[in-house]
């Protein structure tokens, strides 16, 4: 069934016009609820179709080196599900929370957010699948295109200031990555990537474009210590917009990561890569845990713990490149699989901390822990929905974040160095903050205060989210790869 | 040959007003004179160089097309120096921009 | 020194002016002027790469680095009307004139768009809940 | 001839480089886009030149572009000017 | 003959590396666009020696005319308000020195591995450039070849514009018009250059299919000419209805979206194009991007200036 890979790609797009030029905000957003449910069909068709006989290849027009290929393998197919799922529930969310004043301009503001959300989710869609690496540049165009979009909707100072700010330092790491591209199709005369894992081997030049991609991979996915943008973007942004971004967004950095690095310089990677990066990870995750945890404000500390969740994802890279290696055209990069077990978890956790915080803050009228007070009586669901989703990041059993925690046991057991003390710690830290945030839920409520009633349609997209995060775990994940 | 030997000194002709309009640039005091020489180098050097290339031309069109850039060229520079020399004259003392 | 080396070189050289530039982290517009010519750099050592052989130029650089032109374009342009929009509301905020263009009204703070009241804690939007 | 033309396209090029030592010194900001006006039309001429010189037509619709949208940009310069005196005398 | 085309390439790249050393180290924010603008210019003249006429034509636009026309009407706004830029501190510039410099080094060190003789694609594109719709290499590779970039390009450029509005929308700002109602001059020249902009970019257009210029060299002309119909009063893009805008601006996605959907029906790949019938879809798909990016570049440059009435009482 390698026609749904094509179809991932079509939707998104069509849909995005379709809700772009649509005249009412009623019609955009209907066309963009019903293309987030439309969705899921070719998500799930794809991720079956490589779970029962291996990575998909399709051919969009002509073979490569001159054409474009699209490639599913596990890790790009669990990825394509996990955006069609926490994009159908933010979808939701959106539709409750998002009012539709009367169109007043050419594009007003939030009825922009179905075209750009569509749009992001083509351009992850094409960041999975896409094997041409000048492809995967203009793919990452799209979705830093669209993320600065949905982040300037609301059209504040705090806001604008942020989407500023991301904007420039991804254009920055955007020619980083397109130089490095630039040097290989030099050296080799192709941009398919895993023709160019066959073809390279270590030496100035490789060094120097796995060096640029990978600077370029590292500022456009917020990995310490080139995150500095993340936490105003993802802080200030919509609850809605920061739970696409930290849910999804992320991801396709460390996709690209994971892809370029194994895929595409298989020959040229040296252990101290992965050890420099692992470090990097390990600093990375203290440093935002301490950040959130004096975090004045529930969204930015939910921002810098997306940045300490990616350092944690980012251990499988040294764990993969000590592991057992090799296995080409394996249905999943081999050693990858606890990272992708973190992501997976973390995308569905991640987005239901930011709706049911968006739903605090609908109550509470200011994001401020501070403010909070009250909020864990009046809102029983949205309660539950971030315990459930905290539940998962502390990785207590039967969670996704369980099962991630235990393949990385057995990873870390065969590599010399025991990244999976930097894993507990790093757990440790996350019940650090996400204490800090429950207790102040917990906190009985101001006499004055008068909290605002909030529909269920708020609550109930992040307890789903939370509850899709739990029941991970009980899918077999380790069993998934051959 | 004839025409090899126009076509060698209008261009040449058409290179020594482009240079001395950059001279004229460079060295003249105030802006309303570094117009008139940005005025002659757009002009007649363009002009001269377009001739030259027109007696090279060997269809038609390479002619209309070269009479064309020229025409263009020159309406645009001209319109630009007189919006410049209006926008100098009405301009008070103080530039906006001194650094 | 053919023409290859001499376009290469200038590309590198190029990408670390702007490089250099960008990370001095001057103002935005001068940013983006060196985002700018890092593109055109980045680029330029692209189309170079097709020019290495005697019969005629590869056709595939080129067509990337056009896409690489448009796409740098967006971009910029996108970036510029963050930075003006971020301005305006500087100078909204502060209630000072603002140069170049005459402020008169508009939101103060932008348009909160949640239903009720949005996170910078302004007052009731009068809007009916649902 | 096709050496003499693209020597004078060579000596075109030598005087855009002239050229910016007024850019840089020029005290006022209409100096500046004056010389970018001088450039347009040095690189129209010079397009022209090369495009005698190695037979390549489309180089002529490069000329054209240049020409069209040197006005262009002078035009939107002059246009801030205008802006600037109608916001003073209008406040 | 042979020494005067490395002494071309050699001013050309000299002259490329002084207008940006200038344009980035001036103090003043004018001076330094000036000089980017003129880099601009210089820029066409290196594709012009690297034998892309088809970038010369798109940088020839978008390089120094519409980024520049960008970055005077921002610098306008913000640096007179500001005065001098702040000027980094002296540890910041000398660490992003090192760390340039290390970049640069190394990046020689990787061209030196280039092989220098290598054909990259440019032979398995002259085999397959028969069985395309179109002669011309650019062309073929941009729409037939990898027309999926161009595809997601599309979608970029939307996405530009969808950012800009969406500012647009929150600055109720009433900005003092556009045109330049005081010169009749002006007014004048552009009622001369509209027609010859117009009729050009469909000769690009047209061209595109066997010689140098396309879609987007003729959309991106296009936009030049309405931006000067719109500094001439002549309000084409503003006084769209916004429905109108809407499509018009969407219509390179929307385009594409037609086409690879009737493809995945018909069985074929996403964008496979199918053997009868592919240069006229090669045209209608051109015609549609010129279209959409004319309009987005109109919207991205006037779109933060148009005079805006507040919401009651739009017309």
């Amino acid at each position: 069934m390698s026609a749904a890979v094509a179809w991932l790609i079509w939707l998104p797009l069509a849909a995005a016009v379709a809700s772009f030029v649509a005249g009412a905000g009623r019609a955009r957003r209907a066309l963009g609820l019903a293309a987030s449910v439309v969705m899921l069909l070719p998500a799930l068709l794809v991720f079956e179709a490589v779970r029962r006989d291996g990575p998909q290849r399709y051919l969009v027009g002509w073979p490569a080196p001159l054409g474009i290929e699209l490639r599913a393998d596990l890790l790009s197919a669990a990825l394509v599900l996990l955006t069609a799922c926490v994009g159908l529930l933010v979808a939701a969310y959106a539709s409750a929370s998002l009012t539709d004043p009367p169109s007043q301009h050419a594009v007003d503001p939030p009825a922009a957010f179905w075209s750009l959300w569509l749009l992001l989710s083509a351009g992850l869609n094409a960041l999975y699948l896409s094997t041409d690496l000048f492809n995967l540049y203009v793919a990452l165009e799209m979705v830093t295109l669209s993320a600065i979009g949905l982040v300037s909707i609301p059209g504040t100072r705090a806001t604008i200031g942020a989407a500023l700010v991301y904007l420039l330092a991804t254009l920055v790491g955007s020619l980083a990555f397109l130089f490095g591209v630039a040097l290989l199709y030099g050296a080799h005369g192709t941009l398919e990537l895993y023709e160019l894992g066959r073809l390279l081997e270590g030496g100035p030049l490789a060094w120097s474009a796995m060096g640029l991609m990978t600077l370029g991979i590292m500022v456009k996915a917020a990995f310490f210590p080139l995150h500095f943008w993340l936490p105003d973007a993802h802080g200030h942004a919509l609850p809605a917009v920061s739970a696409l971004l930290s849910g999804l967004v992320v991801k396709g950095g460390f996709y690209l990561l994971v892809r370029v690095w194994f895929d595409a310089f298989p020959n040229v990677l040296l252990p101290s890569f992965g050890l420099a990066l692992g470090l990097l990870a390990l600093v990375g995750i203290v440093w935002a845990s301490l950040h959130a945890v004096s975090e004045g404000r529930l969204k930015r500390l939910l921002a810098y713990s997306t940045v300490a969740q990616l350092g944690l994802m980012l251990l499988t890279v040294p764990l993969a490149i000590a592991g057992p290696g090799g296995g080409v055209g394996a249905s999943i990069t081999p050693g990858v699989e606890p990272g992708l077990a973190l992501a997976l978890s973390h995308g569905l956790a991640k987005a239901a901390l930011f709706l049911s915080a968006g739903a605090f803050i609908h109550a509470a009228g200011s994001d401020a822990l501070s403010e909070l007070g009250g909020v864990a009586r009046r809102l029983p669901l949205a309660l539950l929905a971030f315990a459930l989703a905290a539940w998962t990041l502390l990785g207590l059993p039967p969670s996704g974040g369980y099962e991630a925690k235990a393949l990385f046991e057995q990873a870390a057991a065969v590599g010399p160095i025991p990244w999976q003390l930097v894993v507990q710690g790093g757990t440790l830290l996350t019940a650090l903050y996400l204490g800090v945030a429950l207790r102040a839920a917990f906190e009985p409520a101001a006499a004055r205060k008068r909290l605002r009633a909030v529909p269920l349609a708020l609550q109930i997209p992040p307890l789903l989210l939370a509850a899709l995060a739990v029941g991970l775990g009980l899918l077999p994940l380790a069993s998934g790869a051959p | 040959m004839v025409l090899d030997g126009l076509s060698l000194l209008a261009v040449t002709a058409g290179v020594l007003f482009f240079v001395s309009g950059t001279l004229g640039i460079l060295r003249f005091p105030d802006v309303f004179s570094r117009l008139h020489a940005l005025t002659k180098a757009d002009g007649l050097g363009l002009g001269l160089i377009v001739l030259g290339l027109a007696l090279q031309a060997t269809s038609l069109a390479v002619i209309g097309k070269l009479a064309l850039v020229w025409i263009v060229a020159a309406l645009s520079g001209s319109t630009a120096c007189y919006l410049m020399a209006h926008f100098e004259l009405e301009r008070a003392q103080e530039p906006h921009d001194r650094a | 020194m053919d023409t290859f080396l001499t376009f290469a070189l200038t590309g590198v050289v190029l990408f670390s002016l702007g490089l250099q530039e960008v990370l001095a982290r001057p103002g935005v517009l001068r940013m983006l002027i060196a985002v700018n010519v890092m593109g055109s750099g980045t680029l330029l050592f692209f189309v170079s790469l097709a020019h290495r052989h005697a019969d005629g130029p590869d056709p595939v650089p080129h067509a990337l680095a056009l896409t690489g032109i448009v796409v740098t374009l967006a971009a910029t342009a996108a970036g510029l009307a963050l930075a003006r929009g971020l301005h305006r509301l500087r100078a909204e905020g502060s209630g000072g004139r603002v140069e170049g263009g005459r402020v008169e009204g508009g939101r103060s703070q932008g348009a909160g768009y949640e239903r009720g009241r949005s996170e910078s804690g302004r007052d009731e939007q009068g809007r009916a809940d649902r | 001839m096709s050496t003499f033309l693209v020597v004078s396209a060579l000596v075109l090029l030598a005087t855009i480089g002239a050229g910016l030592v007024r850019v840089s010194r020029g005290p006022t900001a209409a100096d500046r886009m004056l010389c970018a006006q001088l450039f347009g039309t040095t690189g129209v001429a010079a397009l022209l030149l090369l495009a005698e010189a190695y037979d390549r037509p489309p180089l002529r619709d490069v000329a054209l572009i240049f020409a069209i949208l040197a006005a262009l940009v002078l035009t939107v310069f002059v246009k801030h000017a205008a802006i600037h005196r109608h916001s003073r005398d209008g406040a | 003959m042979i020494g005067l085309e490395v002494v071309f390439d050699v001013s050309v790249a000299v002259l490329l590396v002084v207008l940006a050393l200038e344009s980035l180290y001036t103090p003043n924010l004018f001076t330094s666009i000036a000089f980017f603008i003129a880099f601009g210019l210089v820029m066409a003249l290196a594709w012009v020696r690297l034998q892309a006429p088809d970038l010369a034509l798109a940088e020839a636009a978008v390089g120094a005319g519409l980024t520049g026309v960008l970055l005077l009407d921002a610098a306008r706004e913000i640096a007179a308000v500001r005065g001098v830029e702040r000027t980094p501190r002296s540890m910041v510039r000398l660490t992003s020195l090192l760390v340039a410099a290390g970049v640069g080094v190394a990046l020689v060190a990787a061209l030196l591995e280039v092989p220098p003789r290598a054909a990259g694609l440019a032979e398995a594109v002259r085999e397959a450039l028969p069985l395309t719709a179109v002669e011309h290499g650019v062309t073929s590779v941009l729409l037939d070849f990898r027309a999926l970039d161009t595809f997601f390009e599309t979608a970029v450029l939307l996405l530009a514009v969808i950012t800009v509005l969406v500012l647009q929308a929150h600055q109720h700002v009433r900005i003092i018009p556009w045109e330049l109602s005081a010169s009749p001059v002006l007014s004048g020249l552009v009622g001369l250059l509209a027609p010859v902009v117009l009729v050009f970019s469909g000769y690009l257009l047209w061209a595109g299919t066997h010689a140098p210029g396309g879609a987007f060299q003729a959309g991106v002309l296009l936009g030049a000419g309405g931006i000067l119909l719109e500094l001439a009063g002549v309000h084409t893009v503003s006084r769209l209805p916004r429905r109108a805008l809407r499509w018009l601006l969407s219509l390179g996605v929307a385009g594409f979206a037609l086409l690879s959907g009737t493809l995945l029906l018909a069985g074929r790949g996403l964008l496979e194009l199918p053997g009868a019938g592919a240069r006229t879809i090669v045209i209608a798909l051109e015609i549609a991007i010129a279209v959409s990016v004319a309009l987005t570049v109109v919207s991205l440059v006037v779109g933060s200036n148009l005079r805006l009435e507040p919401p009651e009482q739009e017309p």
